[in-house]
């Protein structure tokens, strides 16, 4: 007997079809939305290998979550399987409703229901063998929900500290979620314990269920359930969190095309927003969570709000910008530059209350923001710099930490190059402050200001003691000298020997700056010059992993009480080995930490300044060049 | 009007009740540390605009306490925003979060056109 | 407000005052503000009180004006004042009244420094001996004219013509007191009541009837200043004190002001016209400004004299709607073409001279 | 034979000293002028700067001279005191005359006379307190205006009477900026709607938790420090009153409507005090207030043998400095007496 078809598929099909159409319809709206570059670069990344990539890509990280499970066994698992596994019950299910259906290409409902339109399939060789392999996938697909489950009542279990809190429609379509597979179980089940077919899991389950229940009768029902709960999960996909696994694929897509987040929102910011899982990896990183206990400005609850256009505002300036996240996220989503967007927009406006605009969104809106109230700088008058190749910019920070720029200029002293300290008498700021607060046009002035001071010095490198001042150079300075961080310049002084250095047998750990390290990506020649002048000690935090001061300039919000927080925090973590020293390369680092240890904090210029080994006539010399100096400045 | 060779001279006299303090309670509202300044002025020693022009984050304090906004207003176009100030500061007082507050202050007023 | 505090500041500030033979020095300026007051001063002393009050011809300025105005050194200023001392001494009197509250301030201030700094007072007797041969004895009571008409303000009161009240609803006149700075700002204890609530005008506005009102500004300097006013693009500063005691004043809805000082009344009455040219801003009751009487006009008027032998028409704001208040008759076409001013008797030593 | 020490004055200090002195077995008169002891203590709702009852203290005064014979003579004043070879000749107003082989003077200081500050108006102006009336007002319960309103805006003037050359006294009386400060909080406490203004010289917050109480005042109390000392005070047609003061941090002169203006009254060499100098020719400094014979270890030696200090008749003193003194003074007097002995 073969019954083709039957009423409790229509949920199903409606909410099949509606996602489609509606992913597609969403699709072309983003795809209008893009800029044109943009759009010619994702019709590129339609071909060759940026496509393979985003194949690969899609399998290994939407399907599989490589990326969850390296920094979390359980939480990967549960996504694995839940992804993974469901792909895999959708595929063979149509392979099995391709080869032992009735006729080929059937409609989708048939692959999902098979079991209930050939119920008595499954009972011989080939097709018991297949029906165990659905079993086998089932199985695998309800561990991982089991997972899911104990997760949302007990976080602890799957290694999560926090887990994100919902909003209505994101319980109704988990709730609908979870119905579906065991629906599906229980729908087999008694249709197998019916027709006594089915494998291990169904068959067994199945025919103990049968012994004391009406098989028959009872199947019909969850049928229904199975269908209903796939409709509504489909139906309110789109507005609810889990609209991120179609997303997704296209946000893959996209970056493999090269699409990046620039500094203006679009469809890429908003299908980043949409591809944020809410797996609560960036809450589990974040410092101001763990040490501060700051646990609702991390960047999954920026995406949410975003998604239910709130103001995020508040959430936008409340962050360290330390970019742990940033490495962290599996979707990679590019966080920093994402939030950097928020601050320079103005509060959205909220049109998400329509249920009309949950499902097709204006283009995320950032209200043109009222008149800046202007910056003027007009103060800063221009004077003619001296001519040097090499520039030294100590940056606002330095200057609060004497003991660096000291250092600094001994080094550079020592060293033969013919340089200018160009913000000796104080300087005007790099520009970075007023970015990271959103005010990118006060800051272009700035910027403008010492790029002009730079060209006319002649020079043909510059040096900054500070990351902060670092990055803007390098990033958002159109300068044609080379911009080197004091660490990359000593090591490059060092490589081609104008300064030797005495080796110290002191225990030295490394703090790498954010702005540096994940900021601009300098990780190797600070450790470098550790290594080579003292005996240079790993921690757990290195590299992209790195931890953050707490100082950073970044947030506006957060108080003082909790920077506090959160240095301790870090110095802790960095001097458990006690090392001698605690070496960093960024004033800001070295200020805020040293104030919570008793650990000696260091930058490495005054570590390097340490170990200088100078012959006696040039020390003379330098030693009457400081005190000039020193005249000079009285 | 000046038929008599001088005009009337305006008082300098901050003039407690007739001000608004309207961006000072702004302020308040959403940074308290604002309340913590004594006016040592260790923020106006080390700042980097205040190196350059008559720029100090003590006397703004004080300015948009006592509701001078006008003058609040044209000084506070000069800060840099370097951040300096939070680090000397005794009181633990969020100071760039104060400037940024009060420019959003005024952007919020239509009193002021930018 | 509580009088009985204010009481107890009053009885601690008393401060003893001549009651005959005074030695009367005139003011520099006042003779050409108001000249009609002084002479009420004389005619009150002698003709309604019987009092023997000497004025020297050879007086000159105590140099106060040009002291406070920074052109005079304070030794030329000593010097000066020796004279006037030296003529009172000549004359036999001892008891100094000045007409100018900017001259009792200095002599006030002057006799303190000698007090403080015998050598200074030495040195400047021999100034005075070596320029002009004369010789001073210092007085035994120095009391400005205001205070003397305080001292008698009961008799006056007694023989008063009418009250400081208005004769339709019988209400007192609500009256503003302005105390010249250099009365008792310098030396509290030099003026009666002290220099936070002065009685000594308050004194008389309640022993006449009136009622005086204490608003905040009421410290207020008149703006006067010397510096202030003596240079014209001071003026500015000058004229704001006026306008602020004004606007401090205004809501207390004052029937007038009654002053001390030669300067005070001349600027807050002047000063009334000039805001009003300048802002168009006109004070007192339906615009007719505020009165400024000086105490003597005050006083001649309960007494009774005729409104314009006072001169109370060289008054820039109208002084008519106060004149209605209490009911003085006077006639309007008398305003301005002055008849002969009524006999009364002058100077012994002035008769012939 | 037992020795016998008087005490002169009944407060913080009196007490303390003849509580110690009975328990190490001295007989002890307490001369008292008022007809309760405690002093200025009595006067006062809570002490800084834990802003405990002042009650609790209280308590352990009285408790210390309960429970041991101390004769006490209230409403009792000295009209004859000198020194014969050996021992001191006292009579009292009640003609009662007493011999003691030592004296101990804890007549302690009286609050100063608001009024003398006559630009402020004190019991000229409606609504112009001092600090202990304030104190009155937190015992009762209720902060009101003569009109039976609360206050809106409340003025506190630091320094009144101190630090002012023209009232005579140059020091600083050291208690009244942490009292401003936490009659501030506690004005905010019964009237959370209000706003507060202290308006001070120099907050000096020198003692142990002060500061800490000042930062409280300013972040969870949002009271107002203005720094500049208040010229003058008037009152407004509305009856209010305005003050005039220039915040010298913004170098601007200030003008401003007040609903209460609270006077933190500076601390004086008492009445009492100033008689006994005359009477015993003790030494009195410029600022009024008994000299010791040491500032460093004689803080409680008079410039005649037998003569004692002990708290606040020597200098402005919180309580517990207060009583440290008295103890001090009462191991003066035991040795004293020792020596005398032998």
């Amino acid at each position: 007997m073969n019954i083709q078809f039957d009423p409790f598929v229509i949920p199903f099909n409606i909410g099949l079809y509606f996602i489609l159409l509606y992913v597609v319809t969403r699709s072309i709206i983003w795809f209008r939305d893009l800029s044109r570059p943009d759009k010619l670069r994702l019709q590129r990344g339609f071909f060759g290998t940026a496509f393979a990539m985003s194949l690969k890509e899609i399998f290994m990280e939407s399907l599989i979550h490589r990326k969850i499970l390296k920094t979390n066994l359980r939480l990967g698992y549960m996504h694995m399987s839940l992804a993974f596994g469901w792909f895999l019950l959708i595929f063979f299910g149509t392979v099995e409703a391709d080869i032992f259906g009735t006729k080929h290409l059937n409609a989708p409902y048939k692959a999902i229901f098979f079991r209930f339109f050939n119920p008595d399939h499954g009972r011989t060789g080939f097709e018991a063998v297949y029906g165990f392999l659905m079993d086998l996938i089932l199985a695998f697909i309800l561990s991982g929900l089991l997972l899911a489950i104990i997760k949302r009542f007990y976080s602890k279990i799957v290694g999560m500290k926090k887990t994100t809190r919902l909003k209505l429609t994101d319980r109704i379509a988990l709730t609908s979620l979870w119905l579906i597979f065991p629906s599906r179980l229980l729908a087999e089940s008694f249709t197998s314990g019916a027709y006594s077919t089915g494998s291990f899991l169904t068959g067994s389950l199945g025919s103990w269920l049968a012994t004391f229940l009406p098989a028959q009768q009872m199947a019909y029902p969850f049928w229904w359930l199975y269908s209903i709960s796939l409709g509504t999960f489909f139906i309110l996909l789109p507005i609810s969190r889990y609209m991120h696994i179609p997303t997704e694929l296209f946000l893959i897509f996209m970056r493999n095309s090269g699409i990046r987040t620039g500094d203006k929102a679009g469809t890429f910011t908003e299908v980043q927003a949409y591809s944020c899982s809410s797996c609560g990896i960036c809450i589990d990183t974040c410092q101001m969570n763990y040490s501060a206990g700051i646990t609702n400005i991390q960047s999954a609850y920026l995406m949410k709000a975003i998604r239910n256009n709130d103001d995020v505002s508040a959430i936008a300036d409340n962050c360290l910008m330390c970019g742990r996240c940033d490495v962290k996220c599996p979707v990679g989503i590019e966080l920093s530059p994402f939030r950097m967007i928020q601050r320079r927009a103005g509060e959205a406006e909220n049109d998400i209350r329509n249920i009309y605009k949950g499902y097709f969104r204006s283009r995320q809106i950032i209200i043109p923001e009222k008149p800046v109230l202007s910056s003027n700088y007009n103060y800063l008058h221009e004077n003619e710099p001296a001519k040097a190749d090499v520039l030294f910019f100590a940056g606002c920070m330095t200057h609060l930490t004497p003991s660096i720029k000291n250092s600094m200029i001994k080094i550079l002293d020592a060293s033969d190059v013919k340089y200018k300290f160009i913000d000796e008498q104080g300087g005007v700021c790099c520009g970075r402050p007023l970015m990271l607060a959103g005010q990118d046009k006060e800051a272009r002035e700035l910027i403008n200001y010492n790029s002009r001071m730079i060209w006319k010095s002649g020079a043909h490198t510059l040096v900054t003691s500070c990351p902060i001042c670092y990055k803007v150079f390098r990033e958002s300075y159109y300068l044609d000298v080379e911009v080197l961080h004091h660490t990359q310049f000593i090591k490059m002084l060092i490589d081609n020997g104008s300064v030797k250095l005495n080796f110290s047998r002191k225990k030295v750990v490394y703090h790498s700056p954010c702005e540096l390290g994940r900021g601009t990506g300098v990780y190797d020649e600070p450790k470098e010059i550790l290594r080579h002048v003292s005996k240079l000690e790993t921690t757990k935090f290195e590299d992209s992993n790195s931890l953050c001061c707490g100082g950073s300039l970044a947030n506006l919000k957060i108080s003082s009480y909790d920077r506090r927080k959160i240095a301790t925090n870090t110095a802790c973590e960095l001097t458990k080995e006690n090392p001698d020293i605690l070496a960093t390369a960024c004033p800001l680092c070295k200020k805020t930490i040293s104030s919570v240890t008793q650990t000696r904090v260091a930058d490495i210029s005054e570590i390097v300044a340490e170990a200088l080994n100078i012959n006696l006539a040039k020390r003379n010399i330098i030693s009457q060049v400081s005190s000039i100096k020193e005249l000079v400045k009285i | 009007m000046n038929k008599f060779g001088f005009t009337i001279s305006q008082g300098r006299q901050i003039d407690y009740e007739s001000n608004s303090r309207r961006i000072a309670d702004y302020i308040y509202d959403n940074e308290p540390s604002f309340r913590l300044c004594i006016e040592c002025g260790a923020c106006s020693a080390t700042c980097t605009a205040g190196n350059f022009t008559s720029f100090s984050l003590r006397e703004l304090n004080i300015l948009i306490k006592r509701g001078e906004n006008d003058q609040v207003y044209q000084s506070l176009k000069k800060c840099m925003l370097c951040g300096k100030c939070s680090l000397v500061c005794p009181r633990g007082v969020n100071t760039r979060n104060i400037i940024i507050l009060a420019k959003k202050a005024f952007q919020l007023s239509d009193e002021y056109t930018v | 407000m509580n009088p009985e505090g204010k009481k107890a500041i009053w009885s601690e500030y008393q401060k003893e005052i001549a009651d005959d033979k005074f030695f009367y020095v005139r003011s520099c300026i006042r003779q050409n503000f108001f000249p009609g007051s002084e002479v009420a001063f004389l005619r009150i002393m002698r003709d309604v009180l019987k009092k023997d009050v000497f004025e020297h011809p050879c007086h000159t300025t105590c140099s106060g004006i040009g002291y406070h105005g920074d052109v005079v050194p304070v030794e030329t200023a000593m010097t000066v004042v020796a004279r006037q001392f030296a003529l009172m001494t000549e004359a036999g009197y001892s008891n100094y009244v000045p007409s100018c509250i900017t001259s009792f301030g200095l002599y006030t201030e002057i006799l303190d420094t000698w007090h403080h700094f015998p050598q200074v007072e030495e040195k400047v007797r021999k100034q005075l001996r070596k320029a002009t041969g004369r010789e001073f004895e210092k007085p035994k009571n120095l009391a400005h004219a205001s205070d003397v008409i305080y001292k008698f303000r009961k008799e006056i009161a007694a023989k008063a013509k009418y009250k400081l009240v208005n004769k339709e609803t019988g209400e007192p006149l609500k009256v503003v007191d302005h105390i010249g700075c250099h009365y008792a700002k310098m030396f509290p204890s030099k003026g009666v009541g002290g220099a936070e609530y002065p009685y000594v005008l308050t004194g008389m506005v309640e022993e006449w009837g009136g009622q005086i009102i204490d608003y905040p500004e009421r410290r207020h300097c008149c703006g006067f200043g010397f510096r202030q006013y003596l240079v014209q693009a001071n003026r500015g500063f000058s004229i704001a004190c006026s306008k602020e005691k004004f606007e401090s004043m205004e809501p207390y809805k004052p029937d007038m002001i009654i002053t001390n000082c030669p300067g005070c009344p001349m600027f807050l009455d002047r000063w009334q016209y000039v805001i009003n040219e300048m802002e168009g801003k006109k004070y007192g009751q339906n615009g007719e400004g505020i009165p400024v009487f000086t105490y003597e006009e005050v006083a001649g008027l309960v007494l009774g004299f005729d409104p314009w032998d006072l001169g109370l028409q060289m008054h820039q704001i109208d002084c008519e709607p106060v004149l209605n208040k209490i009911g003085i008759e006077y006639s309007k076409e008398d305003k301005y073409n002055l008849k002969v001013i009524p006999s009364y008797s002058r100077s012994r030593n002035l008769v012939n001279v | 034979m037992k020795k016998h020490v008087v005490v002169i004055g009944g407060g913080v200090a009196g007490l303390e000293v003849a509580g110690q002195l009975s328990r190490v077995g001295i007989d002890v008169s307490l001369i008292e002028k008022e007809s309760a002891t405690g002093g200025n203590i009595n006067n006062w709702f809570r002490l800084f700067p834990d802003r405990r009852r002042s009650s609790e203290v209280k308590e352990y005064l009285d408790g210390m001279n309960m429970n041991h014979d101390i004769r006490l003579h209230t409403n009792t004043t000295i009209e004859k005191f000198f020194r014969n070879r050996n021992n001191f000749s006292i009579t009292t107003n009640a003609g009662k005359e007493m011999t003691a082989d030592a004296v101990i003077i804890a007549t302690g200081f009286d609050l100063f006379k608001s009024a003398r500050k006559e630009e402020y108006g004190y019991g000229i102006y409606d609504n112009v307190i001092t600090s202990a009336d304030l104190e009155k007002m937190f015992t009762e319960g209720k902060i009101a205006l003569t009109d039976g309103t609360a206050p809106d805006t409340i003025g506190i003037i630091h320094c009144v009477g101190s630090r002012d050359e023209k009232v005579g006294n140059f020091y600083c009386s050291k208690l009244c900026c942490v009292t401003a400060v936490k009659q501030a909080i506690e004005i905010r406490e019964f009237l959370p709607d209000s706003k507060v203004f202290c308006f001070y010289m120099d907050m000096r917050m020198g003692g142990a938790l002060y500061e800490e109480l000042y930062r409280e005042a300013q972040e969870k109390w949002g009271v107002n420090f203005i720094r500049g000392k208040v010229s003058e005070a008037s009152e407004t047609i509305e009856n209010g009153l305005l003050i005039k003061v220039e915040d010298t941090l913004a170098g601007r002169p200030l003008k401003m409507k007040l609903d209460l203006l609270v006077l933190m009254a500076g601390m004086e060499m008492s009445e009492g005090g100033k008689k006994i100098a005359r009477l015993g020719g003790l030494n009195t400094g410029e600022n009024k207030f008994f000299v010791a014979t040491d500032s460093h270890y004689g803080s409680n030696r008079s410039n005649i043998e037998g003569v004692f200090y002990a708290g606040t008749c020597t200098a402005p003193m919180n309580i517990t400095e207060t009583i440290s003194h008295a103890r001090s003074a009462v191991v003066e007097v035991v040795d004293y007496l020792k020596i005398a002995k032998s």
